[in-house]
């Protein structure tokens, strides 16, 4: 059993007609993922890929009792509403595709999400994948292979040049996970270093972080009590102040965000600091030892 | 997103907090400094912080001295500000300063008020000095700010008497604000009580979340458009934001034309880290379109700074064949002069080799400065490429094949 | 306080919510009709239920039609009600009704949003035949209604396809009414989609909170002013609401002039209990002023049906001894002949008694048939003796001193 | 201890400033109740029958931390704010004289009480009083006197008839309790009876209910689980219909809220009904028997 996701997870997909929801939808059911209905308010009655459409959550779980997971696709504008109406019908895990959710919002969905002791991950995440076995979202599965590695990182493209500097040195991993480069987050890198550590499938994380927030220094206490070595790759050094750097979240505000402070945290917590990619199978293997 | 002081206090206005009389005035309207009763504060209108100590804050005593401050301010540069406007106030006597924000707390998820005694000041420092002359005040996500809690604020930094309805009443109005804005921060710095007896906001900070600007038109009515959190897009950024994609510019002369905004960061950092200076940063958001990623690379090409671009496609939702076919259609189109070092990776990968194979048989010439690396090159290998590169431009050009 | 079905189909087109066209015609407007497309549905405007089966709802194919329906109804009184409006609606042609209803569940203390796939019938009754068929959707108080809750209720009452969001819109409207408007139901039966595609609110029930009435003035600009929950106040409850007290008009003798609301509904039943037939109920609320002790005495005097005045005074926050000046002043000014069986007791009661007693000796003819009880009479043996007095009064008038 | 308030309990006033409010602090204070502080905003540092007044519940707490209950006396457009700050400055019982909230205030504001465990009594409460010990409110003392009869009452005149009866009979109350004559009370019949089924020094209930709304019907079925005979007492059986007589809950609305069915709910349930005051006393002795 991965953490998150796992071979037998069922999952619904909000936005389900959308042009990208509706190739992604292709693409996880291709993997295996099990894709068992989806969301367009006013489509019911439609297929998606052999996937029935309904106008709401609750009809889905009428239909489908046993999905417990949600990919949100929807705009801006809608997702606060996708993800409360997710919560609300039973969902436990809802993974935020879209982007540029308004901070207000995503702050009130977390808060309900909170109440409800549900997970939300992103916004503006890639998804999830435990290779070879389950994938939420639109990470491309060519990125990775099985293994023992946990990769947990903001960026949806640094953690496929990750899965990638992981799998020309010979690792695998075990789920990676897409945090999102919004700045308020549903998940943030402690709630899935949690996880790792207590997953029997995962060695070692490689954490990547970039300039903004305060993600990264919220975990470095975390990281100190772990079992499991953590590789941290922090991107955004050379970045300017007050200029956001695609990600909503990717900002350096004041004195918040350098990632010279988050190096700091972070080594001064016992995690091992890869300045660029292809140093990180280094450390991973300085730290695993002999095991590898 | 950064406000102007003089918009902060036009939200202000709107929402019925009490600012000073006030006119703003440009180059073009300085005639107004005829219709003000003087004294009056001068304050330049830029995002700098400390204002004060940098001189952009005068006072003057009639019109003639009004007109001398303003001109010597208008156009001027401060921390790489050009100074366009200033806003004239009415001075004036101050009996105490206070604080008062509205913030998003980014550790606990929450929005906070913090407020003091002390105004006018850094804050940072008061909450330094002295922790508990910082009152925070907690509101979960969603929940209003009920009166008691406004005048519980008000009475906490000590406005009491004839002073706590108005007190509590501007904090509400803020609150309110900053929830009906979408802030993520509206401070006032100092809110003062005025010798005469009024409260007044006598600065103002605001930060709007610009992911939230899709409904507020009514703040694109009053002129507050997309900008950098903090200071004005230039004229290749605004024309990016008009295109639709994010771009910021730097001062390297490696341009980058990565997908993903995350590894846009990486890329940046990896061409300083082996020695490179980059251009910009870009991104093309998911899935982006032809026309789209042939503005991106004509942005880049166009820009007389940029002497080597750095490409590279980890082919995810953005399809790698898409993007081959972008650089092709616009190399034929625009037959560029400079080298352009790329790598190709991910979904569609060898349909993407494919096209931009046929290409360099069909225009060999055209694709000579072109080179596409693979999957198996590390992306370091390829970066260190583009800053060697980017040296050698500064050479005479060599000749010969520089197709793989 | 309920509305006429105009008054709610007004406040439904402020919230966007579709009605059909109308025009709401009295008796000094029927040039009105030639501005209507025909066939129209007339409908008279009065609280009574069931208007179809009353005749209250008719049909008109052209304007002479029109106008003598119209001429029919108007000024007619049904149950108590007069007419003095009528709707006058273009005719729809249904497709699908509909049930939908927002109000304060009184047990649960919440709001409920009940809906139903069938509408236009007596919901309790589907309730009752089929409770499946009633879909109850509970918010906590002061919660707003999210966007995906309209669509869940929407879908779940058959709105679906190009419906759902138009269905949805409706739900959200209707729940925006109900909380900015201080409603404690607002019910729309049938809301129809008619057969040329459109949804609609075919009938309007809406009842106000009177007590949030004050922060409502867009009400009032309306015409929607203080009624009873069902129905129009009487010349005398005018009266009474504008001098500030409650007041109802009963169909009995006997004048009730209590203390206190709730005593005031106990006085009715003891009256009634003993045999005799109250007037009036009244309420002086708490610590009344001299000015409306005597406004309140004054309309029980001046109504030809009362023949006797039950007083009773249990001094709390309203003490006796302001309550016996009021009295005493009102007999020494007006002189009434109609008389008055009381009791007082409680605060200030010794106080008051004097008071009572020094105007006897004094005005002993005036006070000749005013009797006040005391803290040691039940005050069943008082409204006993006021029922006896009050059929005397049928009788020849007797003689001799009254006083105790 | 009596049930709701003793002796002991520290009490401060919200809006004591009022005419009103001054009035019966003065009556309260003579009654021996512990008035420790008052509210009205804007006049801190004021003296109100030498009970100091500050700005807010949260200044009186400051300076009297042990105060427990509250009552309030402001106008109904600012009850609502006046019970949320009780509630959030630590209140624990909130005694609402204020008549005619507007109804989802009055929602809005048990909603929250419900959620930290606050007790409210009213709105339009009279107030409570447990005679000899202490009162907070505007009941007149002269109607009370100490005793082992339990009183729950919505309106306050009837409050004193059925004490006032009981008192010329020789009964005496342990606690009589003003639920309010508003149609969305705080507290309701059911709340008070269970309180007064555990009280010690509570024999028997008399409970006086009126038309409107359900809290006498929602009584009912505790009644038949008590140890402790219940009298009650329903006015408004000659009550018209569609119309409010006086206090804003004491209105039939169609088929809700009338005296003969609330009668027959607790009738079937196991309570006395007192179809005049004067039978309350009588039916008191017969189900008391021999202990009185």
């Amino acid at each position: 059993m991965a953490i998150i996701i796992d071979r037998h997870t069922q999952t619904i997909v909000q936005g389900i007609t959308g042009t990208n929801a509706a190739l992604h939808v292709k693409f996880m059911l291709d993997y295996g993922t099990r894709v068992v209905a989806g969301v367009t308010p006013g489509k019911a009655g439609q297929e998606v890929a052999g996937v029935p459409v309904y106008d709401t959550v609750r009809d889905c779980l009428k239909q489908h009792p046993d999905a417990t997971v949600s990919s949100i696709w929807v705009p801006p504008r809608s997702a606060m509403d996708a993800i409360l109406e997710a919560i609300d019908a039973g969902i436990k895990s809802i993974i935020v595709i879209t982007e540029r959710i308004p901070m207000h919002d995503m702050l009130f969905a977390r808060h309900v999400a909170g109440q409800k002791n549900v997970m939300i991950i992103g916004g503006n995440t890639p998804g999830v994948i435990s290779p070879g076995r389950s994938l939420v979202g639109m990470l491309p599965r060519i990125a990775f292979q099985p293994g023992r590695i946990g990769t947990v990182a903001r960026s949806g493209a640094v953690t496929y040049y990750v899965a990638n500097s992981l799998n020309l040195a010979g690792f695998g991993e075990s789920t990676s996970v897409g945090l999102g480069g919004d700045p308020i987050l549903g998940t943030n890198f402690e709630d899935v270093l949690r996880l790792f550590e207590q997953d029997p499938e995962t060695d070692a994380v490689v954490m990547a972080g970039e300039i903004g927030g305060v993600y990264e220094e919220l975990a470095a206490p975390f990281i100190k009590e772990m079992g499991k070595p953590v590789i941290a790759y922090i991107t955004g050094k050379a970045a300017p102040q007050g200029k956001r750097l695609g990600h909503a979240g990717a900002i350096i505000e004041g004195n918040m965000g350098t990632a010279a402070g988050k190096i700091v945290a972070l080594e001064q917590n016992g995690a091992l600091i890869a300045p660029v990619l292809g140093d990180i199978p280094v450390l991973l293997k300085r730290a695993l030892g002999s095991v590898h | 997103m950064r406000l102007y002081e003089y918009e902060g206090k036009r939200l202000f206005a709107r929402y019925r907090l009490p600012v000073p009389r006030n006119v703003v005035v440009d180059g073009t309207s300085l005639h107004q400094l005829r219709n003000v009763v003087y004294p009056v504060v001068i304050k330049a209108q830029t995002f700098v912080g400390s204002r004060g100590k940098a001189g952009l804050v005068q006072f003057a005593r009639d019109e003639n001295e009004a007109r001398d401050r303003v001109c010597s301010v208008l156009g001027t540069v401060y921390s790489g500000h050009k100074i366009d406007r200033v806003l004239i106030e009415e001075k004036v006597r101050i009996k105490k300063e206070l604080y008062l924000a509205i913030l998003v707390d980014r550790l606990a998820h929450r929005i906070v008020v913090m407020s003091s005694r002390y105004g006018g000041v850094d804050i940072e420092e008061v909450g330094h000095n002295q922790p508990d002359a910082i009152f925070k005040y907690y509101f979960s996500p969603g929940s209003i700010m009920h009166a008691y809690a406004a005048r519980n604020i008000a009475s906490e930094i000590g406005l009491e008497g004839p002073f706590l309805a108005p007190g509590a009443g501007a904090i509400s109005d803020l609150y309110r604000l900053f929830i009906e804005l979408d802030c993520k921060l509206s401070e006032i710095n100092p809110l003062v009580l005025t010798a005469d007896g009024r409260l007044m906001a006598l600065d103002a900070k605001v930060d709007l979340d610009e992911d939230a600007m899709f409904r507020h038109p009514e703040l694109a009515a009053m002129g507050i458009v997309a900008r950098h959190e903090v200071g004005e897009l230039s004229e290749r950024e605004r024309f990016a934001k008009k295109a639709g994609f994010p771009y910021v510019d730097l001062d390297g002369d490696i341009g980058v034309f990565p997908g993903g905004a995350g590894f846009g960061i990486a890329a940046i950092d990896l061409i300083e880290h082996y020695g490179g200076k980059p251009a910009n940063f870009m991104d093309s958001g998911g899935a982006p379109t032809q026309d789209k990623l042939r503005a991106m690379l004509g942005l880049l090409m166009d820009n007389p700074r940029v002497r080597v671009i750095f490409g590279a496609r980890f082919g995810g939702i953005s399809r790698c064949d898409d993007w081959a076919k972008a650089v092709v259609q616009y190399v034929i189109e625009n037959r560029p002069t400079k080298p352009m070092i790329m790598r190709m990776a991910g979904n569609m990968e060898e349909e993407g080799r494919k096209i931009i194979e046929k290409a360099k048989s069909e225009h060999g010439d055209l694709f000579r400065k072109i080179r596409v690396y693979a999957y198996d090159t590390p992306i370091e290998e390829v970066i260190k490429e583009t800053v060697r590169v980017a040296r050698e431009q500064g050479r005479p050009e060599t000749s010969g094949d520089n197709n793989r």
